[in-house]
Order: C-alpha cells, then structure tokens, then sequence
C-alpha cells in the first residue's frame, strides 16, 4: 500500500488489491504517455488506480472531446432567441410567450454494434434526461439509423434490435416517436450508427443548469441503483471497433425504462420544488463525469463519499461505483436542510434518494471511501487540462480522385432505357423505400400533439395552450460528405432547414451529432474539420445557430471508416397552425410547380 | 429418431440489471408476501426435436441456446431436462 | 360531469385523457393517485394508457392490485361508468372488471397506426352517440392487443352485444388483414355484462381534434356526457 | 426460517395461440435444425423466500402465482423445483 502525498494536501491512498500502476495499465485505460505525464505533473504523484479509471473516462474523446472542441468552437451559437447554447445538457431556445424548447442528439453507436436492443434503448434513455434535466418535458423523440446492407442476417438483426429497442423505451416512457432517417450503405456494415434527438417543452422561467454551487450543500445520487453496468463506456466508446472489444466489453448497460418514466416526472418535480440547485444525469461515464463537470462549471470544489452511493451489488469497489453506467440516475445538488424535502419527492415516485457528498470551498475533486481518500484532484483542472489536440489534415488521394471523375461519363445499362424499371429499382433499394416497417413500432401520437408524425418531411408538433407549433427534422448524408466535405456539411444543414420550411416553420436552431472515423488519421481529420466548417457556414447564412452536439468518433473496424456522416437536427417556430403545410398531394386538378433552379 | 422434449430455461445474467425480477419482487411485498427476497424473471422454452439419443437431443438443443435462443451478452442459458415426448 | 383519471406508476396518456375532457369537452376532470382510496366523487373512471409498472410480468397484472383499484372496482360494482383505454383495457381484464385477457400482437411487433373499427352496438352508454356499423378511424398505439377468451365467453359477448367495436377495413370488413394485432374475432373493443365498464385498445382520445387528423373519438365522450344527463340519445 | 429458491414454469395454456413460439421455431428451421417440432415459449421465474419448511415454501410460492405471478384465463404454471438457497 502506498500514501503518496497530493498536491492537493491530502494523503490519497492506494487501496488494497488495486492492480500496480504500469506502463500496460496506463495504456490499456486509454491514456496517452503524454497524457499520463500530464496527469502526473497535475497530482504531483504517481495516480492511483481510482484516479487512473476518473481520468480515462474524462479524458476519453467521449467526455472531452480532445480532437473535436478546437473546430466546434467556430460553430456559431448565438442568435437573440438561444437561451442556452452548447456545453449544458442540451440546448434551449426561446419560441416565445414565456416558452421554451430544449433539445439535443446523442448517438449509442458503439453499444448497439454490441447489443443492438439495449445499446439502442439506453441511448434513448439518456438523451431524455438531458432533456428533462434542463427543466423541459420531452415532448419528441427523433432518430437517424445507419446500417449495412439488409442483405446480411446481422444487419438485419441489428436493424431489428435498434428498432425495437428505441421503440419499447420511447413508448413506454410516453414520449412519441415522430421522425427520422435510416439508411443502408455499405460503409456502415461493421459500424451501425444510432442517432437519437429528443426536443422538450418549459418555461422560460424553469431553466435550470448543471452547476453546482453553495459550499455546503449537499450531492444526492437519485434514481436506480449502481452497478457494475457499463463500466469504461466512455472509453469503450472512444475506440476502434475490433475482436477485442468483444471479450473486453463492458458489463453492458440494460435499459428500464418504467423507471426512467417516474424519474422524469421526479425530476421535473424537484426542479419546480425549488428544494435544488443544480441537477445531471449520470450519463457517460456516470458519476465521475457528471460530479467533475458540475463542480468545474460551478468552480467549486466536490467531495464525495463512494460508501454512501446506494448500490444494487456487493463489494463495488471505488473504481466501480465511479465508473459505472448504470442507467436512469441523477445527480443533484440541493440546498442545505432540504435533503428530506427531495427524498419526499422521489418516495412519492417510489425512487431513492441519497446524500453521497457536498459542495466544498476547497477547490479540488475529492473522492472517499469512509474516511480514506482514494482520490482527488486540483479541482477544475481534471477537466480543464485534458489535452486538445490540433493535428494536420489531409484529403485521401482516392476520395480525391473520385471526386473528379465524371458521373456522365458512366455508362448507363442497357435497362436504364426503360424507365419504369429505373423507377422500380429506386423505390425498391431499402434506403429509399417507406420506413413504415420502421415507425410502425414508435408510438407516434402519444401526448396528443403530434400534427404532422412519421411520414412527412418534417414533423409537426403543436404547443398545446398556443396557437403554435415546432417542426422538427434530423437528416445527414454520409456519402455527400465523403466525396466533399465541405459541400457536405453545408448541405446536410440545408436539407435540413428545406424540410422544416417546407412544414411552413422557420428554422430556428440545429443540434447535431458528428460520427466520424478515426480522427488521428488525417484523412477522416480533414473531413471533420472540412464537414464542420461547411455546417457553420449554412448555419451562419441561415441563422440557425448550434445549441449542442455530440460527437460520435472511431466508427472504424478492421474493413475501414464509415462514410462521415454529420446528421443535423433541427428545430423550426410555426407561428400559427394555420401554416402547417402537408408534404402529400392533395387533390386530383391540383397544379404542380416545381420550384428552385 | 425419437422425439424429444427439451425444456431450456433462460436466465438474465447475475449483474446485469433485471427490471423486471424486482417490479416483481416489490409488486409481491405489497401484496404482503414479505419473505420474499430476490426474484429473477426470464424465458422457459420448450422445444421438441427429433434426434437419434438424449444426448444428441442435448446437443442439438444448446447449439439452438447459442446461436438463437439466448443473447450470449445478457443472458444465461442452462438444459433443465430432455425426456422422450 | 366529473371525471377521475387514475395515474397509475407508468401510466402516459393520463394527460391526454385529461385534455380531452377538460379542455376539448370542458368537463372537470381530476387525477386520482394510485395509492389513494379517494374517488373524490367522480362520475366516470378513465383508466388511462401507458406502461403502468413498466407492463413486467404481464401487462395491467400489477397495476390491478393499486389501492385506488379497490375503489374503482366498487364503483363498477355501483354501476359507475369505467373507460379503459390501451393499458387501462388492460388492467381492466386483469381485475376482472371485464372478460378475457390481452396478450402479444400477433406480429410479435408494436403497433402505431391510424385504424378503421366498427361500432358494434350503439346500445351503450359509450356509443349512443355513433351509427350502428359506422366505421370510424381512430389510433392504436400497443405491443399486447391481442383479445383472447375462451369460446364461451367470446359466445356470450357476441351473444349479448356486448362487443362494441371490431377491427374493419376502411370499407367496414372484419378481415385478418384488418386485424392489428390477431384478438379473436376481430375484437377491438368490449362492455361488461351491466354495460357501465367499456375496455378498448384503441385511443379515442387521440382523435378529437382535426389537427390531429381525425375527430372520430368525439361521438365516445359525447355518448358519456349525455348518459349523464340522463337524456335518451337521439 | 430458512431460504428457499422457488423455480417456477408459466406457460401459454394449450390452445391459446404462442406467436412467439411459432416465430422460434421457424427461426430454428432456417437456421437449418430442420428436426424442431412444436416450440412454446413462457416464463421462467424464480422467487428466492424464506419459509419454515420447503412445503411452506411452496405454498407460498403457489399462493403467489394464483394472485399474480400467472394469468388464469391464459397460462398454466407449475413449480419446478423448491431448494434451500
Ligand atoms: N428511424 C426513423 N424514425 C422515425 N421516423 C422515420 C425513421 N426513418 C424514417 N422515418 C420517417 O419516414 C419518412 C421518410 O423517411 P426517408 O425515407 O428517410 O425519406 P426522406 O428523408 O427523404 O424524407 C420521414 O417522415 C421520416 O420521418
């Protein structure tokens, strides 16, 4: 057992049966000699295995985007009616009359490959409480499906499991299914993508943000239990694809949706009680990310006691408890004196409630087990100093050249001269066929308000007590981007706001979810970089700024990358139901105009 | 061949979440059956096959756990019995 | 009229059904906590759709032992009207306050679309306000539709009139194509003996606004306001 | 008291139609185990109880699915093994 002293001031010690700090181990949770010796530098001693675990999960690209934040911070983000922009749980904007909408992507893209039903079904889970975190009800859920081709017996299990496990959490939390996009190109065969955008309702006045404040006030962990689900999905989700991940899979994460419906309505309970100041999901990387980052956005400092985290197994060790994944938690800052007020609120939901630390003056993240303390560090540092990386893009010679060629220059088949059979063999390719199969199982008109639902370009959901509505859409094209980047990214936005226009909304804002390939090879590098400029570039013409994102990257397997696939989704203001326009001919006699160059 | 009837029980593997076993466990407590600890809910499937010997029937059985009936990330399978039909 | 809408752990169309009466039929409506015993002198009981106990074990199965349930099946049993809808069918079967039992779709799949039923009997307090053999489209959204009982309950339900709406085609035929979810006969919809219990998979309060695409739900609410006031429907 | 581990088998009542069942077994044969039959699928459920005597244990546990654990109009259940945990 060693008591190496921290910068910090306090003596951290090594627990008994921690596995010894070295080089493989370093490696093996993801981190970086360079980043290691950082780290080092930071505590002014050797890490211990606790520490080594928080900071692969913070410092993985899943939590800090290491190798994206540089070209996200040109995105603009600002317009009169944002009222929360990037870097909370999910982005808000103003549609007026005192409401307010909060939304935001997140994609489940590594745990489907692995678990298609419930990598599917916990990614619609946590991006719910993003949303109702911030104050908003869900009101909407999205999502955008990649796969392989339909050809294949594990895509089509795949495909199955996504549907299905999207479809029994979404419909059983109560919250509709009303649009999106899948389709199949061979890019994806190893890497499925899972996309899910969920779009929320509140009041202005009901805002609330992840920061902890106020020394002395208590953390509570709410919710479900831990276990030991899901441990290193941040860093599991930050890596290649390969055999390996396949023995070395995490505990995978099992979606309970029932209870995520009593702590949406707990939450939102709680938020308006006004017996809490700051509330985050235990998503990613569970209660290490969600205390560290409240406490750096709060600049405070945390303590928190792992014995006192209500847990579902025996023997957890810190290691474990800070990791886990477990799913349908909340931590929450209260103030001081109310803790009986929440766990009353949680009761009447039948859910627990615990007090697992406090708010400190002392600016360091602190972590005990008892008395002891197993880990801590200089405060917002952990987060702050994760190292970001700028590196040198290249355009691969091959996507190049293709480029180039001349698509005229095809010959086109012999069948080609009849078109019915041209138009046949289109809506028949599963990309462009009806998706009926598909939304058929989402819930689509639960909440009374779905206008326009699945099946539109655009759907249409009314504010109910106005005469208002939001239109909503998610659309991305891998293949575009791949052959141009930049053209790409701009038109992915631009499809996107076509949509919602055409619903007889105004675009007013987008989220979206970057899934790339290996960034630190600078071909996928300088499509991101490229695919990032070209979204900000529509986004500045058209005025609809960026509230958030995820960023999804190492969709790669042995057979290469996916095609890199920025997906958009957007929020448009119908100011009047009146405007909502229908996207299917209406009548027979009807003219038909085609607009546009 | 002979028929066989094969029972297979399918199980949630221990650690991984059951929300089912404990809405279970907590419905049967307010019922007042208090002594109730742990409940763990899964599949029972029964499956007639024809196969030249129990054991062939064993085999063919488990061959269907792993590649069909089970999903190998979340669930334990286990043969609980294979008796002539 | 005053309405009592039960919301049960899980339940979430409780504020759907709650607009539909207090805003698009402007009666008073209230919701009843599932660990009361409370009434609170309500004219009608809806049990509304949803995920009541996440639907584990069984759907409605665990929702029926509720507090409020006791209360709610006295009720019945005192001829007070009782809607469930979806879930609320669901766990309606499940306390016996109506025969027979919903199990798995047929396809195995969930199942969200518009649909086509017929009204059966207009001899209800639920449906005076409709046509006899009318077709109306209204929306189902459920992964446990399926209606089973046994023969001599499906005889004596058919037998009595006690059947109120079936899955048609939009021309008003019972086929199996029609069907959503495989319930015997067709079956999207039924009363209990003394008619004061209507159970249905279908959401009649999805469709009363033509916003929404489809007011064919309204003739139900309207069927109950008027077997309140007494009044013989026209 | 003592802990007992209840196993018990629920099954869709003969004659009700096993859609689940059916699509397993079609499953199975395409997956090439051409010499599946019939396939029924039900629940497995196991309730860990304290009780004076197995025989308690097991009334118990019967006592449990007549309430809730399985649905008379549709499902049998049978309790397969009663053993000290
Ligand atoms: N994964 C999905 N979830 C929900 N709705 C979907 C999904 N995929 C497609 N849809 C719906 O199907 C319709 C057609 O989708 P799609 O075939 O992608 O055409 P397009 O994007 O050209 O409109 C859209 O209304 C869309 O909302």
């Amino acid at each position: 057992m060693s008591t190496p002293t921290s910068a910090t001031g306090s003596t951290v010690v090594s627990r008994p049966g921690d596995p010894v700090i070295t080089p493989a181990l370093v490696a093996e949770h993801g981190i970086t000699e360079f980043e290691y010796e950082r780290l080092v530098n930071m505590l002014g001693r050797t890490p211990t295995f606790t520490e080594i675990g928080v900071v692969s999960a913070l410092w993985s690209e899943h939590c800090s985007y290491k190798h994206s934040r540089p070209m996200l911070k040109t995105l603009p983000t600002k317009a009169p009616w944002v009222l929360q922009g990037p870097g909370e749980n999910a982005g808000v904007i103003s549609v007026g009359d005192g409401w307010a909408v909060a939304f935001k992507i997140e994609s489940h893209n590594h745990p489907s490959a692995v678990e298609p039903y419930q990598g599917a079904a916990t990614g619609v889970g946590g991006i719910l409480r993003d949303v109702f975190t911030m104050g908003a009800r869900p009101i909407a859920l999205l999502n955008s499906l990649r796969f392989g081709p339909l050809t294949s017996s594990r895509v089509r299990w795949l495909f199955a499991g996504v549907v299905k496990g999207i479809g029994d959490y979404g419909n059983c939390v109560g919250v509709p299914t009303v649009g999106g996009e899948v389709v199949f190109d061979p890019s994806y065969e190893g890497n499925p993508l899972v996309n899910a955008m969920c779009v929320g309702l509140m009041r202005e006045d009901e805002l609330i943000r992840a920061v902890a404040s106020g020394v002395g006030n208590p953390i509570m962990a709410v919710g479900a239990r831990t276990g030991r689900d899901g441990i290193h999905g941040a860093s599991f989700a930050s890596e290649d694809l390969s055999e390996s991940s396949e023995a070395k899979r995490p505990m995978v994460q099992v979606g309970d949706p029932f209870t995520e419906k009593l702590l949406l309505e707990a939450s939102l309970e709680l938020i308006r009680s006004g017996f809490i100041v700051a509330i985050q999901d235990m998503g990613a990387a569970g209660l290490t990310s969600s205390s560290a980052e409240m406490a750096e956005r709060g600049d405070v400092g945390v303590t928190i006691d792992v014995t006192k985290v209500p847990v579902r197994e025996q023997g957890m060790t810190p290691y474990e408890i800070l990791l886990s994944e477990s799913q349908e938690r909340m931590l929450v800052v209260a103030k001081l004196g109310h803790e009986d007020d929440v766990r009353a609120i949680l009761a009447k939901w039948d859910l627990e409630a615990a007090v697992i630390g406090e708010v400190i003056a002392e600016p360091v993240y602190r972590v005990t087990e008892g008395s002891t303390v197993v880990a801590e560090f200089p405060g917002s540092r952990l987060v702050t100093e994760c190292p970001q990386y700028v590196l040198e893009p290249k355009e691969s010679e091959t996507l190049k050249s293709a480029r180039g060629k001349d698509p005229l220059a095809v010959k086109p088949l012999d069948e080609e001269r009849d078109h019915s059979w041209t138009l046949e063999k289109l809506l028949s390719s599963p990309t462009i066929a009806s998706k009926r199969w598909v939304w058929q199982q989402y819930d689509s008109t639960v909440r009374t308000s779905t206008v326009r639902g699945p099946g539109s370009d655009a759907a249409v959901v009314r504010l109910r007590g106005t005469d208002k509505a939001i239109a909503l859409c998610i659309d991305g094209n891998g293949r575009h981007v791949a052959l141009s980047p930049r053209n790409g990214g701009r038109a992915a936005v631009c499809e996107a706001a076509r949509n919602v226009a055409c619903s007889g909304a105004r675009p007013m804002a987008i989220t979206n979810n970057l899934n790339f390939g290996n960034p630190k090879k600078p071909e996928v590098y300088f499509q991101l970089s490229e695919a990032i400029a070209g979204m900000g570039e529509a986004c500045t013409v058209l005025e609809t700024p960026v509230t958030g994102g995820n960023v999804s990257l190492y969709n790669e397997n042995p057979q290469g990358a996916i095609h890199p696939t920025p997906t958009i989704g957007m929020v448009g203001l119908v100011e009047s139901m009146a405007h909502v326009t229908p996207s299917a001919f209406q009548q027979v006699g009807d003219d038909i105009v085609l607009l546009g160059e | 061949m002979t028929r066989f009837r094969c029972a297979i029980h399918i199980v949630p593997r221990r650690g991984i979440l059951d929300p089912q076993g404990k809405a279970v466990a907590d419905a049967l407590h307010s019922l007042g059956f208090g002594a109730v600890g742990d409940v763990r809910v899964g599949r029972y499937v029964v499956v007639d096959t024809d196969a030249a010997s129990a054991d062939a029937a064993r085999a063919s059985v488990t061959a269907m756990c792993e590649k069909l009936l089970a999903n190998p990330v979340t669930e334990d399978f286990e043969i609980a019995s294979v008796e002539q039909a | 009229m005053k309405a009592g809408i039960v919301r049960f752990p899980g339940s979430n169309c409780d504020e759907d059904a709650y607009h539909a009466v207090a805003d698009v039929l402007g009666q008073e409506a209230v919701y009843l906590w599932h660990k009361d015993h409370d009434l609170q002198g309500v004219d009608l009981v809806i049990l509304p759709g949803g995920f009541s106990y996440g639907d584990y074990l069984r759907a409605g199965a665990i929702a029926r032992f509720s507090p409020i349930m006791q209360e709610v099946v006295q009720h019945a049993k005192r001829g007070g009207l009782v809607l469930g809808i979806c879930n609320g069918f669901q766990i309606a079967c499940e306390a016996g306050l109506l025969p027979g039992a919903l199990l798995r779709n047929d396809t195995l799949r969930f199942v969200s679309a518009p649909v086509s039923l017929r009204v059966e009997s207009i001899a209800t307090a639920f449906t005076s306000q409709y046509h006899l053999g009318q077709v109306v489209s209204i929306p189902v959204a459920h992964g446990d539709g399926r209606y089973t009982a046994d023969g001599d309950t499906l005889a004596r339900l058919e037998g009595e009139g006690h059947v109120v709406f079936r899955y048609v085609t939009g021309e008003g035929e019972a086929t199996t194509s029609a069907n959503p979810n495989g319930s015997l006969r067709n079956i999207a919809g039924i009363v209990s003996a003394e008619g004061n219990v209507l159970g249905m998979m279908p959401h009649p309060e999805r469709a009363l606004e033509t916003a929404l695409g489809s007011t064919d739900g309204l003739p139900l609410f309207r069927s109950i306001l008027e077997s309140m006031l007494g009044g013989v429907p026209a």
